[in-house]
């Protein structure tokens, strides 16, 4: 068993109201950002877990979705490897 | 007004590009029947176009139509001197005195909750808040009625925590306190859960404004959110059944709620009304534009055009079909006075929100709806709002029922065996226990004007600058109507009276809100009739007018019904706050003194539920003369301030609504001595939900006075023990057998126990 | 004797907070997030809610009005600025106060009354308090827990900034009587200067005893007390 | 200029508590899986913006992050293209 880190991105819907999204692209405009289009919020789980394979965390985490995490009537979900994430380093927003 | 007919002879309106035909089954998807059908094209002179169809499927549905209530809703009373307003607006308004009204309205959301439960409810509470806004009032108190199958289901606890989360984010963000509600666990809901929300308003008489779009040449604009694709055909949808693959995302989409917004257009609107410059005003709930276009007209017996490429979407390319029928939340239709838009526009630019320009009053009385232009709908407003087919069906009761109501229950009660332990099931059951978990989750304090909170028999409102405050609340034991429709609905409003009296208000409006299940079914049409006229004697009786209300039929799962729950909200006035009473006992030594009597029914109750799984029996007696003599009693006990204490027995009886006496909130609880000598069996003593009793405490020199005060309205009434001390022990004796047990063990019991319940682990959604 | 509330889309204890301030004799006026200047003013007060639907966090866009620049430099002169609820968290995401509030660790809105214990009574917000008395007041939030990083908490308790904790009848500050998890039960801190206060629970809403408690009261008279002290 | 869809991570700092995160890792164990070993949660902005370059998208969303999106005592973030992450489709969690 290996350790797998995964990343599970919870979405709204497209075509359904997102007033969070809304709110701060509202903000970011008055605040002179003027070039954004769009801002949709989601919620992201970073699940840590033992697993055979990758193949097999994964599919873990695809039926924890599927049970718990993302309701299916208001979200999309979509699962990935927290490792291999490419570009952006995490950064504490002080620095 | 032009005739209807001489006006559609001027619109040539032929099929949009891109719009399906109008075939036989795309108007049975439409819930529309083969007569229905043909009734439009006699109205229109044609076939309608699918715009139309659409338009005539929202206004005819059930949930903007009543097709299958409202004949039956005629028969309510809806007039008293003190009725401002009665049903047929947003909102019914009653005068409260010193210059006030209340607004004050009812609304389901079951069908939206059960798909989704948080977004259901939610926008339930927001579409209630727009409902009384929209009269001019300011909303200053929610209440909410819910019903959900058993806890122990992981479905269930889903479903109740989203629903009550839902209420209570959006209600707490717009700031506006809950005050009450109610809350029934039963196996009749499963799979279906009732959502009612409840909402009172206060005004200055002079500030009332009404949804009429008058004034021809007056401008439509469309103010708030933009229009997106949710909730197409909601009202149609609200009509349906739900079944198996009910959540499946071929379904409409799901209506989202922005408190946010919403705080921000109650604000603007209430600024709106202030400034003058608009003569009407109305939500877009129920089939959206549609509704609230037509609605006005019709009020106003005036015609309708609007631009449909002039209405903010959300989304690029939306059609004429899907603007008018979109039920996006926080959009309100303003009719403005020409020549006035810019003022709104400026208005609306302080709350951040938007205004456009969509249409205008005509004199045609037709619904025209344009395209770039093009007339795509053109139909005569009168007939969609007054010209909706009513139906009077057929009413038989079920014969499954009558059995479970002729049951000879003692065969199913167990031996009465240990009655403190019984004491403390039904203690915890989640019927009965505190129901802390849910109102610690709503703002009860905001608006600082909450003088009594949930967790008392009702909310009270106090009106600042005066000596006067409003009550509420809300009742219905889904039981009790189901055994016996007819009774079980006076039961509702007898019970919501004296809530009311209990906290010193005296009974003065109604709101329902009748949920059932599918009309078409013989034995569902008996109930729905039952229900309004048990609803009719009681409300002529306690002289309550119903000023509105809503309806919410086909409430089933795969074929099954809910139990028929027709919700009673009432409201009361209290015209001194000073005489403001509470359900809890307050001081050691103080005489216990039972209003009413005890009888051996324990038809439907809480205690055979949970000691026999059983729902059957007939539901308790209800004498609605005794009951409003009772509630004068109260009332007068009250006024002449002799009581320290009044509480109303309901779910789990007398040694129920003793406990809740004798507990409080919590903080300083108290033991009891109380002997019953009634020659009745000890549980159904103890347990029984006999109709018109209540629970009073007082200073022994007092009680001579109670009890005469009594006497005088022949209310039988005796005292039945005495208040003890916090150390004490919590005991009634009932002809050999009791009940003792220690406040602390009851406390434990009572307020931790839905919160315990909601521990167990998930299940997903 | 000025007071002035700052108004923000989606605030919605202003108005509570406004009578509360004109019931101890503030001449109390409304400030709307878009106007400009607070010098008329002897106090400043940032009112509950949910300001911009506390979307993104709490208090974090409100932080953003233009207003927030003159609240900042009124309270960089010494004016005594409080902040409730959604305006403690405000005055954290503008910096007026350490730390931040996060979601309640139950992960529900908690409404209902609780016991604060007075740890200070020198300030402009608690000097008709007396020291250890225990107020019931209440509270009304779903991100009310709060937190600092270590080095922080350790300043401001070794610096008594702590104004308010939660506590449980007796005057004890245990896990039972912390309604949202925050940090050593805290419920309002004070900045170093001790003329911002900032505090989860609503003492405008405990102004009489009709309505539940009338605890409240002496802080909003505590304020009075202090505007002539500062004006003069 | 092009559009530019990216998505910022914004996760509560190690150390600081993350109930929701506790929340989710209990309900995840009690409907059976064990091999759990971590659960944080935090929020995903998806923002679509107007740019002259990739460089300049990622920039100005760093900008965002330090002046709103992400609270420097409480929280760190992470930007990043949109396109670019590997595994995993965007699923309907119904299907
Ligand atoms: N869903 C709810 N929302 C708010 N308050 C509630 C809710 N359910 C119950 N309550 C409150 O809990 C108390 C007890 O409810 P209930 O047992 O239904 O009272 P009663 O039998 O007097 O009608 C009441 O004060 C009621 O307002
Ligand atoms: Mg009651």
């Amino acid at each position: 068993m290996t350790r797998y880190s995964l990343e599970v991105r919870i979405k709204p819907r497209p075509g359904l109201l997102d007033p969070e999204g809304k709110a701060i692209h509202h903000a970011l405009q008055s605040l002179g950002w003027g070039a954004v289009d769009e801002v949709r919020v989601g919620k992201v789980i970073y699940i840590d877990l033992e697993a055979e394979s990758e193949a097999a965390a994964t599919e873990t985490a695809t039926a924890m979705c599927r049970k718990i995490l993302a309701n299916p009537v208001t979200e999309d979900f979509q699962v990935s490897m927290a490792v291999g994430v490419p570009a952006g380093k995490l950064e504490g927003a002080q620095s | 007004m032009s005739t209807a007919e001489g006006a559609v002879a001027e619109d040539s309106v032929s099929p949009r590009a891109g719009d399906p035909p109008v075939t036989a089954e795309v108007v049975a998807d439409h819930g529309l029947s083969v007569d229905e059908y043909e009734r439009i094209r006699s109205i229109m002179g044609r076939d309608p176009t699918f715009t139309e169809l659409g338009i005539f499927s929202a206004m005819w549905s059930e949930h903007c139509g009543y097709k299958n209530s409202k004949r039956l809703l005629r028969l309510l009373p809806t007039t008293a001197p003190w009725v401002i307003q009665g049903p047929g607006e947003n909102a019914g308004v009653i005068d409260v005195g010193d210059g006030y009204a209340l607004a004050f309205k009812i609304e389901s959301h079951n069908h939206p909750s059960a798909v989704e439960p948080y977004q259901g409810a939610a926008t339930g509470v927001g579409g209630i808040l727009r409902d009384i806004f929209t009269m001019g009032a300011r909303p200053v108190a929610i209440l909410d009625s819910l019903r959900f199958g058993d806890l122990d289901s992981g479905r269930t606890r889903y479903l109740f925590s989203g629903v009550v989360s839902g209420v209570g984010d959006y209600g707490n963000c717009v700031g506006i306190p809950n005050i009450g509600g109610e809350v029934a666990f039963d196996r009749g809901y499963e799979g279906n859960p009732i959502v009612n929300a409840m909402c009172l308003g206060l005004m200055k008489r002079e500030e009332l404004i009404t949804a009429s779009a008058s004034g021809v040449g007056n401008t439509l604009m469309a103010v708030g959110a933009r229009t997106g694709r949710d909730g197409i055909h909601g009202a149609t949808f609200a009509s349906e059944e739900l079944s198996e693959d009910s959540d499946e995302s071929s379904r409409p989409q799901v209506q989202v709620g922005d408190p946010f917004t919403e705080k921000l257009l109650l604000e603007a609107s209430l600024e709106l009304i202030a400034s003058g410059v608009i003569t009407g005003i109305q939500d877009m709930g129920a089939a959206g534009i549609t509704s609230s276009a037509t609605e006005m007209a019709g009020r106003a017996g005036t015609g309708v055009e609007l631009e449909m490429t002039a209405v903010p979407t959300r989304e690029q390319g939306m059609t004429p079909y899907e603007i008018l029928l979109s039920e996006s939340q926080e959009r309100m239709l303003v009719v403005v006075e020409k020549g006035l838009e810019g003022e709104v526009t400026r208005i609306l630019e302080k709350w951040e929100l938007e205004a456009a320009e969509i249409g205008r009053v005509t004199s045609d009385g037709l619904f025209r709806i344009l395209e770039d232009g093009v007339v795509v709908a053109s139909i005569p407003a009168l007939p969609l709002t007054e010209g909706c087919p009513t139906y009077e069906r057929e009413g038989i009761e079920s014969e499954e029922i009558q059995a479970l109501r002729a049951m000879d229950l003692s065969e199913h009660l167990i031996p009465e065996g240990d009655l403190t332990k019984t004491f403390m099931l039904l203690l915890s059951s989640p019927n009965v226990a505190s129901k802390r978990w849910i109102y610690e989750q709503y703002d009860t304090t905001v608006r600082t004007a909450t003088a009594v909170r949930p967790g008392g028999d009702a909310g009270v409102i106090r009106i600042r600058g005066t000596k006067r405050a409003v009550a509420a609340t809300t009742d219905c034991n889904g039981r009790f109507v189901y055994l016996e429709p007819k009774r079980g609905a006076m039961i509702a409003a007898a019970e919501a009276a004296r809530n009311l009296v209990c906290v010193g208000a005296v009974p003065t409006a109604v709101t329902n809100n009748l949920n059932f299940g599918n009309p078409l079914k013989p034995h569902i049409y008996y109930q729905l009739r039952e229900a309004v006229l048990g609803m009719v004697d009681a409300c002529e009786t306690f002289e309550t007018p119903v000023t509105g209300g809503n309806v919410s039929l086909y409430n089933e799962t795969d074929g099954r019904s809910i139990y028929p729950t027709p919700v009673i909200g009432m409201v009361g006035v209290i015209e001194d706050v000073a005489t403001i009473t509470r359900q809890a006992f307050r001081h050691e030594g103080e005489d216990i003194v039972l209003l009413g009597a005890n009888t051996n029914e324990l038809g439907g109750s809480e205690y055979l539920y949970v000691t026999a799984d059983l729902v059957a029996g007939a539901p308790p007696a209800v004498d609605l003369d005794a009951e409003r003599a009772l509630q004068q009693a109260v009332l007068k006990m009250i006024h002449e301030r002799l009581l320290s204490s009044a509480h109303d027995c309901s779910e789990g009886g007398l040694a129920c609504a003793l406990a809740e006496s004798a507990l409080g909130d919590g903080e300083a609880p108290h033991g009891i001595d109380v002997d019953i000598d009634d020659d009745l069996r000890p549980v159904a003593a103890l347990f029984g939900e006999a109709q018109g009793r209540i629970v009073v405490s007082c200073a022994p020199d007092r009680t001579d006075q109670v009890l005469r005060v009594a006497a005088l309205h022949e209310v039988p009434a005796r005292r039945i023990g005495t208040v003890q001390g916090p150390d004490d022990d919590f005991r009634i004796s009932v002809r050999g057998a009791s009940i003792s047990a220690r406040p602390a063990e009851m406390g434990a019991a009572y307020f931790d126990s839905l919160a315990n319940r909601m521990e167990a682990p998930p299940t997903g959604t | 004797m000025k007071a002035a509330v700052v108004t923000f889309p989606g605030s919605n204890g202003d108005y509570d907070l406004y009578k509360a301030a004109q019931q101890v004799g503030f001449d109390t006026h409304f400030v709307w997030h878009r106007e400009r200047g607070l010098d008329a003013y002897d106090v400043v007060l940032l009112p509950g809610g949910f300001s911009y639907g506390d979307y993104l966090r709490a208090g974090a866009i409100a932080r953003m009005s233009p207003i927030m620049e003159d609240v900042i430099r009124f309270a960089a002169a010494g004016g005594p600025v409080l902040g409730i609820c959604n305006g403690f968290q405000t005055l954290c995401e503008a910096g007026l106060l350490p730390g931040a509030l996060v979601r309640n660790d139950v992960l529900r809105f908690q409404g209902k009354d609780v016991r604060i214990r007075v740890e200070r009574t020198d300030l402009p917000f608690t000097s008709t308090y007396t020291e250890g008395q225990i107020l019931t007041i209440p509270i009304a939030h779903g991100e009310g827990n709060y937190e600092a990083d270590p080095a922080t908490l350790e300043e401001l308790e070794g610096e008594g900034r702590v104004v308010f904790r939660y506590v449980d009848r007796n005057g004890e500050p245990g896990a039972a009587a912390n309604p949202n998890g925050s940090w050593h039960n805290i419920a309002g801190v004070t900045n170093e200067a001790g003329n911002v206060l900032g505090m989860m629970p609503h003492p405008e809403r405990a102004m009489e005893k009709l309505l539940g408690s009338d605890d409240g009261l002496a802080l909003f008279a505590s304020l009075v007390a202090s505007v002539p002290a500062l004006s003069s």
